[in-house]
């Protein structure tokens, strides 16, 4: 016979043998994942454990300022590279004493780079758990941490910048959120 | 020759048809009546099967899949229809008005219109036409046209690629659908399905698919092109979502949108029905004489129900083949067909006319011969079982150091 | 009114003046398979195509001109959006660049670190690109597949820097956090359990006839052209020239690793097809576990962050640093003039070139076959605009 | 490396051509004549020796002081590993050199966007429009003079502060 025929019929039963094969060997893999554990769960019904629990501790959620910490430096407002934390500060002329007036993170414009949070000496501004932010009226998630003029932190004299206590479910900040 | 219908009837209200006109009004009240019972089987069927195939394809990607609606999600498809229905009637500007809205009607007609011709178990079918092959055959045909129409007239560039694409499909591969049933039909004798059916018996032995090497040559040319007519993956072409859009349907909306999915998913009873009735030995109980089953209800019942178990698998292997393959391409398509399944199924209808006059069905070798193919069968779903333990074993440890979780969750499981 | 869009088109059309016989389609940028908003303007014949104009910038963010306004230290996070799929070598070759002009030398354990994330983002990189090609190809469920390994990736890219896509991880002089034994012990986990993965994806898709028969000998570019139109990474190496950055200009640690760099070879077809740059990408995943796990085995202790001036400035100067992303090479041309902020700085990626090999490779090709083309290709459609 | 280059350049082309060479910390430069780009280039690439066929990168940068746009080209050479780096100033006010398509198609899409962004004509381009902007837009914003429009097709390019707009 030819070659060049002999060949190509080769080639032709070559051809229909990988296709079963192949496709069987396909078929395999996908009945096989009848008998395995499926990598989603029904959402949120059956979760083992509330998502919150399940994010890692680096988790870098919605913002939330402890205003009871900020020593007012400013370091979190100035390296947002998109400008979504104000701050005001008010100085008393008599007594000297600052006073933090304004305290408001716009998280619509929030990307959660976590500059702020990284930047902060004494850990006021950080990122909590919290995720769900939806809201109807975006004016809704501009949240103002400050409620009366509070005085600035001081860090005692001599000590290490500290760590806040922090509290990754943001009881502040679901507080603060309207709707 | 008599329709089963009106056996039924006969038996039903005790009179013949011609007794009087009163009774003819009758009669063509209760052929309404199995009209209805047949579209809402399919209907039903292809809303169920909707909901099934999608669960199947979750677990297939390792998902849940719909499980809000009702119990376990079974009332999802129930949901979608409603929602699709209240959806609003959008007819794309400058499209062929008549054309787009008749559309939905040829795909719905073609494909129910099909019921009627398929044995669902002993007895069990609406008119047992002489030439039933032949008859699903023609009426799926429609089911084309309908997409033409639809496609044509959206006055959309991908509906009408989805079109034209679909009328080279089907006139394609009816030619190999049809050859691949020739031998069924030699060693029948008939078109008529029920007569395909009785001619085979229950064991696999007995079935058409394991007769020679050229019948289960045929067997599997007779499923790939049955995918073809029917557009399921890997020749989804007509409605290839990641090329065409959505391809013939692109346009449609609301209640007429709801026709193309849900003539698919009846679409695939027909396929699988026409497979088991052809070459699966269709609703035959083994070990059990046709006589046997004409004269006990219950012994119909199960052969209905055997009927039903065999479809299902084969709907189930073609959901799964969907979410396993990926698609050809429009060249493919059309080599595949015209280069291998219609030469191929040339030489079988040969072979197998040569096999029935030297090994004839009842002789010994005959028998010996149907045994060893079904052998061979049985070898090849081994290897299947075979590879599938492999791909489970493969994995389970792994998974269970890195989950923590145990890796068996078979599908009876429900999540 | 007239919108932007509608203003391309009528600059197009003239330009492709079709035959009778011939129609214009407008694919994208809605178009389920173009990988993000791209559009192409193609003239078809029937299924088989004569011309494909590919039409981009509907993700043009101007990121070159954000830099210019931005801090050297709070511009990473951008560079995090010019490839979200794969925001480590945004991050990677910005600092280099940065640490470069400014001169500052990377502690160890950061450099290693850097490696190891970087390999696991151009494995998820590669999990979406093989994915997405496999669904644009019709497979559905190998994109699943892939896309629960990836959240794997995921889940540990959590663990070290906090986020799932944009990681902003890496920091001038070093990284933003250290790991430590559980996450690492996590990565060897994954990586044990996604090497046979890997096979068991080939079983499925990669090896199957249908799947071999749609992208071997599609859309083949020669060594020539591949050079010529300055393809970089994979869809260079598809078409068998052996060039990667971390090989030819090894930066940070990556010429202490053991590791092969894949191309093309006509494994199913001609060289330099679909399924060329395809495999390829398949193979390099292999070769990334290798070196995640050679970084991990190696990894020395210190710090993970040299110290940097918080207001950093760099003196008039100027360079080009480049490093092997996912798509090929990533280049970051940094000019500084003593302030704060950079002067220029130009981001060169692998999807834009890519994206103009399109015209030329499309023609002749058919509608279902420029799919499969693009997916091979692997464009992401914010690296090409930025 | 980039020394050799500089070198051989100018045996070919001469002094009045090759400019200068610049000895940098980092990445050491050639500066040339705008008007000879294309043959320098097509010199580079099909030189034996050099063997510098592959284009990395394009860039543009504006400085307005010196009434400059300053194009730099990263050439790569694959047999000699290295990386030459070509800079050409043109006038800000006429910004006009012949375009190196013909020698690497990549360049034509950098080119492209040289042109939309720092609006830099290139000569003998074959599709010379912008690509990133809309046909329609005004200016080139990687200009250090540019100012965006307030408004662009009656929408409007900027965002309100809510911060601010809402106290």
């Amino acid at each position: 016979m030819v070659p060049v025929l002999e060949a190509a019929i080769k080639q032709y039963f070559k051809n229909i043998y990988h296709s079963l094969y192949s496709i069987t060997e396909g078929m395999a893999v996908t009945m096989s994942y009848m008998f395995r554990r499926p990598a989603t769960i029904q959402y949120p019904n059956k979760l083992e454990k509330p998502l919150e629990n399940q994010l890692s501790d680096r988790f870098r959620g919605i913002l939330q300022v402890d205003i009871n910490y900020c020593i007012g430096c400013r370091i979190c407002e100035n390296t947002c590279p998109i400008d979504c934390i104000a701050i005001t500060i008010e100085k008393n002329k008599e007594t000297k004493e600052r006073f933090l007036t304004r305290f408001d993170i716009d998280i619509s414009k929030c990307m959660y780079c976590g500059l702020c949070s990284e930047n902060c000496s004494t850990s006021a501004i950080y990122h909590t758990k919290v995720f769900n932010g939806i809201n109807r009226d975006i004016e809704n998630l501009i949240i103002r941490f400050v409620d009366k003029p509070t005085a600035l932190y001081k860090l005692p004299k001599g000590s290490d910048p500290m760590e806040t206590p922090k509290d990754h479910y943001g009881a502040i900040l679901v507080r603060k959120m309207k709707g | 020759m008599k329709d089963y219908a009106d056996i039924l009837f006969e038996y039903l209200f005790k009179t013949s048809i011609e007794s009087s006109p009163f009774s003819l009004a009758w009669y063509i009240l209760f052929i309404f009546l199995v009209a209805g019972v047949l579209l809402f089987f399919a209907a039903n069927f292809a809303g169920i099967t909707s909901f099934i195939e999608r669960r199947i394809a979750a677990r297939i990607q390792s998902r849940v899949g719909p499980n809000v609606v009702g119990p376990q999600g079974v009332l999802q498809w129930v949901a979608d229809g409603i929602k699709l229905l209240l959806k609003e009637d959008l007819i794309p500007g400058r499209a062929d008005r008549f054309l787009f809205r008749a559309a939905p009607y040829f795909v719905f007609s073609g494909l129910f219109a099909a019921f009627v011709a398929l044995p669902f178990g002993y007895g069990i079918v609406a008119a047992d036409l002489n030439i039933g092959i032949y008859y699903i055959f023609a009426i799926t045909s429609l089911v084309v046209v309908g997409i033409i129409m639809g496609g044509w007239s959206s006055n959309s560039k991908w509906a009408m690629f989805g079109a034209f694409r679909s009328a080279a499909q089907i006139i394609s591969y009816e030619i190999p659908t049809a050859l691949s049933l020739i031998p069924v039909i030699m060693l029948t004798g008939s078109l008529s399905t029920q007569d395909i059916i009785i001619a085979q018996g229950g064991m696999p032995w007995d079935w058409y698919i394991f007769h020679s090497p050229f019948t289960l040559a045929c067997f599997i040319i007779f499923f790939i092109s049955a995918l073809a007519e029917g557009n399921r993956i890997p020749f989804d072409l007509p409605e290839a979502e990641s090329e065409l859009v959505s391809g013939y349907n692109t346009e449609y909306s609301g209640f007429r949108f709801l026709v193309f999915p849900m003539a698919e998913w009846a679409n695939l009873w027909v396929i699988s029905a026409m497979v088991t009735l052809t070459y699966l030995g269709g609703w035959q109980i083994p070990f059990v004489s046709l006589e046997t089953i004409s004269g006990s209800p219950f012994l119909i019942l199960i052969s209905v129900g055997i009927f039903f178990v065999k479809t299902s698998i084969v709907v189930f292997i073609v959901i799964q083949l969907r979410w396993t393959l990926p698609r050809v391409r429009v060249d493919q398509m059309t080599l595949l067909c015209w280069t291998y399944l219609v030469p191929i199924s040339l030489v079988a209808i040969v072979g197998t006319m040569v096999w029935m006059l030297v090994f004839p069905w009842d002789g010994t070798p005959g028998l010996l011969i149907r045994l060893l193919m079904s052998g061979i069968g049985a070898a090849a779903c081994l290897f299947y079982i075979k590879r599938i333990r492999f791909n489970y074993l493969n994995d389970k440890l792994l998974f269970e150091r890195l989950k923590g979780k145990p890796s068996w969750y078979p599908f009876w499981r429900l999540p | 009114m007239e919108r932007s869009g509608n203003a391309d088109l009528k600059h197009l059309k003239p330009q492709i003046a079709p035959f009778r016989e011939e129609m214009i389609l407008n694919m994208g940028p809605q178009h389920p398979s173009t990988h993000g908003v791209l559009n192409f303007l193609i003239v078809t014949d029937g299924e088989v195509i004569h011309q494909a104009l590919p039409n981009v910038g509907y993700l043009h963010r101007g990121f070159e001109k954000l830099a210019e306004q931005t801090p050297y230290t709070t511009f990473i996070p951008y560079t995090d959006r010019i490839d979200y799929l794969a925001a480590m070598f945004g991050n990677h070759a910005y600092v280099l660049a940065v640490e470069k002009l400014a001169e500052i030398e990377v502690p160890g354990r950061a450099e290693f670190l850097r490696v190891i994330v970087c390999e696991l983002n151009r494995i998820a990189s590669h999990l979406i690109s093989t994915g997405a090609l496999a669904l644009d190809i019709g497979a559905t469920t190998p994109f699943v597949h892939w896309i629960r390994e990836r959240e794997c990736i995921n889940d540990i890219m959590e663990a070290i820097c906090g986020a799932r896509l944009t990681y902003n991880y890496m920091r001038i002089g070093g990284v933003s956090r250290d790991i430590n034994e559980s996450i690492a012990d996590q990565i060897l986990k994954f990586l044990d359990h996604f090497e046979p993965m890997i096979d068991e994806y080939n079983r499925l898709i990669s090896f199957n006839e249908i799947f071999i028969k749609r992208l071997a000998n599609v859309a083949v570019i020669s060594q020539i052209d591949a050079v010529n139109f300055g393809l970089v990474g994979p869809n260079l190496r598809g078409s068998g020239i052996e060039m990667d950055i971390r090989k030819i200009m090894p930066y940070s640690v990556y010429d202490r690793f053991d590791f092969d760099v894949p191309f093309g070879e006509g494994f199913k077809g001609t060289l330099g097809d679909s399924y060329d740059r395809y495999f390829v990408r398949i193979l390099e995943i292999k070769e990334s576990c290798s070196i995640v796990r050679q970084a991990l085995s190696k990894l020395p202790k210190g710090n993970i962050k040299a110290k940097v001036k918080r207001k950093l400035k760099i003196k008039e100067n100027e360079c080009y640093s480049s490093v092997e992303s996912a798509r090929g090479e990533m280049g970051m041309y940094l000019v500084s003039d003593g302030t704060d902020k950079p002067y220029r700085l130009k981001i060169k990626t692998g999807s834009f070139t890519a994206m103009s090999i399109v015209e030329k490779v499309s023609q002749r090709l058919m509608v279902a076959d420029l799919i499969a083309f693009i997916g091979s290709l692997d464009v992401v459609a914010p690296e090409i605009d930025r | 490396m980039t020394q050799n280059i500089f070198n051989v350049l100018t045996q070919r082309f001469g002094a009045d051509t090759i400019l200068y060479y610049e000895q940098t910390s980092f990445d050491p430069y050639i500066i040339i004549n705008p008007e000879d780009i294309q043959s320098i280039c097509m010199y580079l690439r099909y030189n034996p020796e050099l063997k510098l066929s592959f284009f990395l990168n394009l860039s543009g940068v504006d400085y307005p002081d010196r009434e400059q746009i300053t194009l730099v080209y990263h050439i790569y050479s694959m047999a000699l590993k290295t990386t030459c780096v070509l800079k050409t100033s043109v006038s800000r006010e006429f910004p006009e050199l012949e375009s190196i398509e013909s020698v690497w198609k990549a360049a034509g899409w950098f080119e492209r966007e040289i042109y939309d962004l720092l609006g830099v004509s290139f000569i003998n381009h074959s599709n010379l429009k912008r690509i990133l902007l809309p046909e329609d837009w005004k200016g080139h914003p990687l200009r250090k003079d540019y100012r965006e429009e307030p408004v662009y097709h009656d929408m409007e390019t900027t965002r309100n502060n809510l911060l601010e707009t809402n106290r």
